[in-house]
């Protein structure tokens, strides 16, 4: 039954891939649209099949195919891959309900059909990544989702941004695949099978190696920092239905297959924890700390995306730091946490991406300073935006705070930790996951106000229209989802067996909402009564947009506070009308803010890989008679080492 | 469940009866210790009842966010108070989780930040941005602070830190002393208070808060008002229910709500007149030199934790 | 009858080529057409003789000297070298008429072109049938004589240029292998009475052979072998070579690297035999491994897309080359599968570049533009073929690395890490240049090249049967690589 | 015994000769020359196989010796005499990389590195003294044919250098192992037709495309009209 299932919606998918591959002649809305609708039937399938797999506690595993006489591709299905099917499933649904509109709105008839196959590969190519058996489906599925991920992003493909972006998630892509290679090959060297099981015997240098490669593969598919210099290029650059996915679900699949690693194949060590945990807080401080400083909305939210990384990866290190201290419920918390807020993020950011896309589709620009104004011509999508907004910034009684304060929790259960050193590390991590959180609110704020609050500061952004329904629907479903998750997290918990001490936020809820109920009774007399009218404005003749509080004038306070992050490079220039330069005549200046990671890590990379590379076509670009004297020195050398080495 | 009832109706009712009275308690300090008489003690209830009667005036510029964003506030705030037990520890356990207590308030501010962008206005902007930029960097120094406390209390249940000191002694827990000024701080913070926020002036140099609430008219800024200083009595309680807990109604007996209370009311009325004193004496930092005013109770926080490790 | 075989792809070869020939020199003014169709009747016979012959009873000696003999590794060799001429003759059709028709290439040289063009895979049939090294290496030569006349026809100085690399480059390194050939012979002499430079004898008479002087003659053979395998250091020719040659041209030169390789691959078997391993195995991984990364770091940021096909085309070799080294049976397994899967790949590179270069008269990337709107088989070529080239899953090129790098990460593990590295600036050098190509402003005004049918043809083809061998490791393939191996002595 | 000694000495005497006119390839100027120097070093090399044959008596070495006459001797200078006539250059005067005199240093100092990697080789194969000194000679020479390939500009004095190696690949296996004699022939066909290849493409790099591919379509066998 659950291999029916799940082989149906594989199917269903494949089908609306060829659908909308084939093509056809006119307009191919039509088609499309039958494609997006077997998607979401496969889907459906799926979260059936997954919902059986919890519901039972059954694993499950069958080999769909041998493909070579030692590679097979199989496929197991236990809660964790069925937890994270069900992820992908169920964003991918809303996604998909989305796209039906969505994908008709930009690019050539063509394009559209491509986008759409591609986008069925891919959601295709992630399901089957998690319900991998053995590391060589696993990594067969993992090259098929980069592939076709990078496709989508290259959709606009004649922007030069989109290029770019195209590079960096192409090399990154494949940078993660080599790691992840590395691990499991080696895992292969000294286990002797793909299978992704427990590894037994492995010494523990062994296993810290395998480990960190997996770390860095996953990582940088995750968008952990310092390997997340793909992920806001990407994101920022691909089709918003495709960011939603990429960044809702693709990187939970890297997310998965951390996981999977620490929980079934390795057994972890402290370290590990501690290596998890910086690098979580990392991610999760600077993540958002570049999102405030960003003005473009999908970069915004791609930047959230790291942070929020970096918070399941914070979770991941306090479960392998507790589980070593053998903290069982502190443990329990953290992995939980963790998983749920996988799920969480999944919801959240696909609906921002998606709604985001809504709002860049009816601006035509990603710019924030250029909205504004947006929730009176587009209300219900400002709404679905402060839903999300507002689960991102971790605000009870919303899904976002339900599995953060999980990880508060088990932050604050430190103390139990015997080796003060661990415990100092984790109350400074603590203050720094304090921080991220706080900053995610500001950054949000930030965010819906400059994009929905106030008045339009552009031609565009007056006269947006609010987006059609099925733009709505998706994205609307994924709040409900936020709502609901985060209202009964504590019965949904309890329901599904875990004993954890987590807040319920149900009955809070209740009282917040009676006394709302109250406040809007006490005032609705007065209410009725309001005036709708031109405000104080110290003595302002008519307010325009041009006074308003912009992105970038909101979020000065804490770049200023931030400043020694964001350093400055200063290009000064000056021209002087005399010999002793003391008259000056002219000159030019030019300040930017360093991107360090790029300027730092990435282009000095790059460039120190060019410069050899350089080199090593110049040995090509010569003529015939260097090409004899490299053979001339090689047999020379040859024949040398043959009289030394026999 | 009566005794659950019971609870929340009596706490709630009295954190948000006290709250205004508290409120203009530390204005009549501050009046004092600037040589003038300041408004009757119960100015804050005029001004509410006030509020209350005038007209609403909503800004051209502004949508749903304003016009939510008060019962938002009072329903978020009012809800958080629930958790900070003041006139009898109730008997339901696992209601006050202390992280909720934070993220409720945050909550709040985040919807008065947004209400503050929504009109449009230079002096809104400004102080959302302030609000939120100061929010941001004073959390982590909250967050330790409770880290300190649970760590301290072994507990990150409010009520049942409130039972644990007040089934102790101070002298059990000599490090609670440092927490409370890292307390103090946060406090000083949250309420918007010199040297962070000046409350009584509309100069845009200097507020924050207020500037927030500039577009807010009639009953709208009377929840506004209310839910703030149903915040800071909170927020007092907490620290006065933990430092000093004596007199808080271990359970619900009519004699010993009506001690609680008054001996709560005597506490927060002392507390004031302490803000009161300390915002005369100090005066209004500026905003970049904050976060070194923040470092302070961060590093309070902090030698707690490390006091305790070691100890 | 066995000699028969022989008769049957050396008279048909050498009968068209004749008559292309004569056709071209007294009948200049011949329509190509008649030529490509007699190319492609022959390219189809040749296919057939290789199925025949694959399907025979192998190994068998075809000629009484024992000179010449089939085995498995043979068969499977000229079988993928008449899939390769098949789908190029068909392409030629197409191509060449294109050709004329800008005058490229000049109505008198058609015959020659199609002569040499009925020769070389004649020339590599037997280079593949070839018992005797000696005579191994003569038909290794002669193809690299026939790939230099089809490279010339063309009328551009800069052909020229690039024939005379090929030539002195890969002539004179054969020359040191024939004093392999020459040294193996005199060592042959200890083992065998009066000597031999049968394959099958050297193989069963192996252990006679001393390792340390095996290593001496592997090493001077290796040179001459590894300069036609375009391994780095020798491997400079092909770039300019692949560049200057039209798509046919340069498909049909993959059959000839494989020749290259193949006689590596036999020459090794010898070594194994021997016993020679532990010297012969760091030298092959040492030449790949730089092979790989030369190839690799050459790769990035080329603007001519043929030039990267070339460097991709070394960067295999190398890898080959590696998983040779690693004398471990599966890896040779998949080396040998990578041979097949490889030459597809090049295949439909060069055949999709050979459409872009009609498009757009130019291999420079920035020419490309509205590639979608204008080429979309090409482009979907190009891409396809690119990624399969990087090892993206469902292709062959996958499947063969992830294994060969399974065993390098048991055996050899700075190797392995090494190659990943080497794999990753392949990718990246693939990707920007795909990604720069195709970010072109599109270019309403460019009028599509109407590709022929035959030009459409090999690449799905290609296309197929890399999807296929991608997806599905048939049984008898299966069989016959395992079949190779243990003919190896692995 | 006497005769083979009185051999030894002879085909010593000639070695030297070899080495000398390899030397004059490195360094001489004019193309006509040469030819000529390539012609009589192909002469000694036949010379060489002469004596080889009086000792060993193998018929081979005489068909070998014949052979080189025949095809080096006699028809690639004549063919590349004629190549000449129709090119436009009689003199090739550029070296690169090395001048002429470094160019011979180099070679004495590669002989000796032929020399220690083929000790261990006659070592173990029992290869007599002169047999090694015969067979370094070759591979030494074909490394100075090398040279003459890479340190000179003309195509066609890189022929000439080819050619050269060639002669000292022959040359070695006269003194290591002789092949089979078809393959011999085989070989000296190939070697033929890559000569003759070379030389059309030497042609068509001094002079037009169109002259070039009238020339390549009569494979260059005829003389200018």
């Amino acid at each position: 039954m659950i291999q029916a299932l799940f082989l149906g919606g594989g199917v269903a998918l494949l089908l609306a891939a060829a659908i909308s591959a084939i093509g056809g002649q006119g307009s191919g809305s039509g088609r499309r649209r039958a494609a997006l609708g077997l998607v979401i039937v496969g889907v459906i399938a799926w979260c059936s099949a997954c919902a059986i797999v919890l519901a039972d506690n059954s694993n499950l595993t069958f080999q769909l195919y041998q493909l070579t006489p030692q590679l097979g591709i199989a496929f197991h299905l236990d809660r964790l891959a069925a937890f994270f099917i069900l992820i992908v499933s169920s964003v991918t649904a809303c996604v998909a309900i989305y796209s039906f509109r969505y994908v008709e709105h930009t690019g050539s008839e063509s394009r559209r059909d491509m986008s759409v196959a591609a986008m069925s590969v891919f959601i295709l190519s992630m399901v089957l990544v998690v319900a991998s058996a053995n590391f060589f489906a696993f990594i067969f599925f993992w090259e098929l989702m980069s592939l076709s991920s990078l496709f989508l992003v290259m959709f606009d493909r004649e922007k030069g941004e989109t290029a770019k972006a195209g590079i960096y998630y192409l090399v990154m892509t494949q940078f993660s695949t080599l790691f992840l290679l590395l691990g499991a090959l080696l895992l292969h060297r000294y286990t002797g099978t793909f299978d992704i099981t427990s590894a037994g015997g492995l010494t523990l240098s062994t296993a810290g190696i395998i480990f960190t490669a997996f770390f860095i593969g996953f990582g940088t598919k995750a968008g952990v920092i310092p390997f997340h210099k793909w992920l806001p290029f990407a994101h920022a650059a691909a089709p918003s239905n495709i960011s939603a996915l990429m960044s809702g679900v693709m990187i939970k699949v890297a997310i998965y297959g951390l996981v999977r690693i620490l929980l079934d194949v390795l057994s972890p060590e402290l370290w590990w924890g501690t290596l998890l945990l910086v690098f979580g807080t990392v991610s999760a401080v600077l993540g958002v700390i570049y999102a405030l400083k960003e003005h473009d909305l999908k970069k915004l939210l791609a930047f959230h995306s790291i942070e929020n990384i970096g918070i399941i990866v914070i979770g991941l290190g306090l479960w392998v730091i507790f589980g070593n201290y053998h903290l069982k419920t502190l443990a329990d918390l953290s992995l939980f946490g963790a998983l749920f807020h996988t799920l969480n993020h999944a919801i959240f950011k696909s609906l921002l991406f998606m709604t985001a896309g809504s709002v860049v589709a009816a601006t035509h620009t990603r710019n924030i300073e250029e909205m504004g104004g947006l929730v009176k011509t587009m209300p219900a999508t400002a709404a679905i935006f402060l839903i999300g907004s507002a689960a991102i910034s971790a605000l009870p009684p919303l899904n976002g705070f339900a599995s953060e304060v999980m990880l508060f929790q088990a932050y604050l259960g430190a103390f139990q930790v015997p080796s003060p050193l661990t415990a100092v590390l984790l109350f400074t991590a603590l203050a720094g996951f304090a921080l991220m959180s706080a900053l995610a609110a500001a950054c949000f704020v930030k965010a819906f106000g400059a994009v929905f609050l106030a008045l339009p500061r552009s031609h565009e952004a007056e006269h947006a229209h609010e987006a059609p329904m099925s733009m709505l629907i998706g994205p609307g479903i994924l709040a409900a989802a936020c709502c609901i998750l985060g209202v009964f997290s504590y019965q949904i918990l309890k329901g599904i067996g875990l004993d954890l001490p987590v807040p319920n936020v149900l009955p809070v809820s209740l009282v917040a909402l009676t006394v709302f109920g109250l406040a809007v009774l006490a005032v609705r007399r007065m209410e009725a009564k309001a005036r709708v009218s031109e405000t104080w404005g110290c003595g302002i003749h008519a307010q325009t947009s041009k006074m308003e509080y912009t992105a970038s004038g909101f979020s000065e306070p804490i770049i200023t506070i931030f400043s020694p992050i964001f350093r400055t490079r200063k290009i000064a220039h000056r021209e002087f009308a005399d010999k002793d330069k003391s008259i000056v005549s002219g000159g030019s200046g030019e300040v930017h803010t360093l991107q360090f990671f790029e300027e730092r890590i990435y282009m000095p990379t790059a460039q120190f890989v060019k410069r050899i590379a350089g080199y090593v076509s110049g040995l090509h670009n010569v003529d015939l008679d260097a090409n004899v004297m490299y053979i001339f020195v090689v047999i020379v050398v040859i024949l040398l080492a043959v009289g030394q080495l026999l | 469940m009566l005794n659950t009832v019971l609870y929340l109706v009596l706490n709630t009712v009295f954190v948000v009866a006290v709250s205004p009275l508290v409120m203009s308690l530390v204005k009549k300090v501050k009046a004092y210790c600037q040589g003038r008489i300041g408004p009757p003690l119960l100015q804050g209830y005029y001004n509410l009842f006030k509020l209350f009667k005038k007209e609403i005036i909503y800004s051209q510029n502004s949508s749903f966010i304003m016009r939510l964003a008060p019962y938002l506030n009072i329903g978020f705030l009012v809800a958080a108070s629930v958790m900070v037990p003041i006139v009898f520890l109730p008997q339901i356990s696992g209601i006050g989780n202390i992280i909720l207590f934070l993220y409720l308030m945050v909550t709040a501010k985040f919807f008065m930040a947004l209400a503050g962008l929504d009109a449009g206005s230079t002096f809104g902007g400004m102080g959302s941005s302030r609000e939120m930029s100061l929010s941001a960097i004073i959390e982590p120094v909250t967050i330790t602070s409770v880290a300190a406390l649970a760590f301290v209390l072994k507990s990150t249940d409010i009520p049942q830190m409130f039972a644990t000191t007040l089934h102790g002694s101070l002298t059990q827990y000599p490090t609670l002393i440092l927490v409370a000024f890292s307390l103090f701080i946060v406090i000083i913070v949250e309420t918007a208070r010199v040297p962070v926020d000046n409350p009584e002036t509309h100069l845009e140099l200097t507020m924050i808060h207020e500037a927030m609430v500039l577009e807010q008219t009639g009953p709208k800024l009377a929840l506004m008002e209310l839910s703030h200083g149903i915040k800071q009595t909170i927020l007092m309680a907490l620290s006065i229910n933990i430092i000093l807990p004596l007199g808080l109604a271990a359970d619900a007996g009519f004699i010993a709500i009506i001690v609680s209370i008054v001996s709560f009311t005597v506490k927060v009325l002392a507390f004031a007149v302490v803000v009161g004193v300390f915002e005369s004496m100090m005066a209004k930092i500026r905003l970049f030199r904050l976060p070194s005013f923040f470092m302070l109770a961060l590093f309070f926080s902090f030698a707690t934790i490390v006091f305790e490790l070691l100890a | 009858m066995d000699f028969m075989i022989i008769v049957g792809f050396a008279a048909l070869a050498v009968v068209i080529a004749a008559a292309s020939f004569l056709l071209g020199r007294f009948r200049p003014r011949t329509d190509g057409r008649l030529f490509n169709s007699l190319l492609i009747a022959e390219s189809v016979i040749y296919l057939g003789l290789a199925v025949w012959l694959a399907v025979s009873d192998l190994p068998r000696f075809l000629i009484g000297n024992h000179y010449l003999f089939a085995d498995t590794f043979g068969a499977y060799e000229i079988l993928i070298t008449s899939v390769l001429f098949l789908l190029s003759a068909v392409y030629s059709r197409g191509y060449l008429a294109s050709l004329l028709e800008r005058g490229e290439i000049e109505r008198s040289l058609l015959g020659l072109f199609y002569g040499s063009f009925a020769l070389l895979p004649l020339v590599l049939v037997m280079g593949f049938l070839a018992n005797n090294i000696a005579l191994m290496w003569i038909f290794a030569e002669l193809s690299t004589l026939f790939s230099v006349v089809l490279l010339v026809t063309l009328k551009a100085r800069e052909n020229i240029t690039a024939a005379l690399k090929y030539v002195f480059v890969t002539s004179t390194a054969m020359l040191f292998a024939f004093i392999g050939v020459i040294v193996l012979f005199a060592l042959s002499r200890t083992a065998v009475p009066g000597g031999t430079l049968n394959w099958t004898d050297l193989m069963a008479a192996a252990s006679g052979i001393p390792p340390k002087l095996y290593t001496f003659a592997f090493v001077l053979l290796f040179i001459g072998f590894a300069a036609k395998a375009a391994i780095v250091p020798f491997h400079t020719w092909l770039p300019t070579v692949y560049v200057r040659a039209p798509s046919v041209v340069a498909v049909i030169s993959g059959a000839v690297l494989n020749l290259g390789l193949y006689a590596i691959i036999r020459l090794y078997a010898i070594g194994h035999q021997v016993g020679d391993d532990k010297f012969l195995n760091p030298l092959l991984i040492t030449f790949g491994a730089i092979s790989i990364f030369v190839a690799a770091l050459a790769l990035i940021a080329r603007t001519n897309t043929k030039k990267v096909i070339a460097f991709s085309g070394v960067e295999q070799a190398g890898l080959i080359l590696v998983a040779i080294g690693l004398g471990s049976p599966v890896a040779l397994f998949w080396a040998l599968f990578h041979k097949a899967g490889n030459a597809l790949v090049k295949a439909l590179l060069f055949f999709s570049a050979g459409i872009f270069h009609r498009q757009y008269n130019s291999n420079k990337f920035f020419a490309i533009k509205s590639p979608f709107r204008l080429q979309p088989l090409a482009t979907w070529g190009l891409i396809l073929g690119s990624a399969a080239a990087i090892g993206t899953p469902t292709l062959p090129v996958f499947l063969a690395k992830f294994n060969i790098l399974s065993v390098m990460a048991s055996q050899a593990l700075p190797l392995f890490i090494a190659v990943l590295a080497g794999f990753l600036l392949v990718a990246a050098g693939f990707g920007y240049f795909l990604v720069r190509a195709f970010s072109q402003p599109d270019d309403d005004s460019i009028q599509p090249y109407p590709t022929p049918m035959a030009m459409k043809a090999p690449i799905v083809a290609a296309l197929l049967g890399l999807f296929a061998l991608g997806l599905y490791l048939p049984g008898w393939l299966n069989t016959t690589l395992n079949t190779i191996v243990s003919d190896l002595g692995f | 015994m006497n005769n083979a000694l009185f051999g030894d000495d002879i085909i010593k005497i000639l070695l030297v000769f070899l080495i000398g006119s390899a030397a004059l390839v490195i360094t001489q100027r004019s193309l006509t020359s040469l030819f000529s120097i390539y012609a009589l070093q192909s002469a000694i090399l036949a010379a060489i196989a002469l004596v080889l044959f009086t000792r060993e008596a193998t018929l081979s070495l005489l068909f070998m010796a014949l052979l080189t006459i025949l095809s080096k001797v006699v028809i690639i200078p004549m063919f590349l005499r004629r190549l000449l006539a129709v090119m436009p250059i009689k003199r090739d005067l550029e070296f690169r990389y090395l001048t002429p005199i470094s160019s011979i240093m180099l070679s004495a100092a590669l002989f000796f590195v032929v020399y220690k990697a083929f000790t261990v080789f006659s070592a173990s194969l029992a290869v007599g003294p002169l047999f090694l000194l015969g067979a370094v000679i070759g591979v030494s020479l074909a490394l100075m044919g090398m040279l003459v390939i890479m340190s000179r500009r003309k195509v066609v004095t890189k022929i000439i250098g080819y050619l050269t190696m060639e002669n000292g690949v022959l040359l070695f296996s006269l003194f290591i192992a002789e092949m089979p004699f078809i393959i011999e022939v085989l070989i000296v066909v190939d070697l033929l037709m890559i000569i003759v290849l070379s030389a059309v493409l030497a042609f068509g790099i001094d002079s037009s495309v169109e002259a070039f591919h009238k020339r390549l379509s009569q494979l260059g066998l005829e003389s200018e009209d």
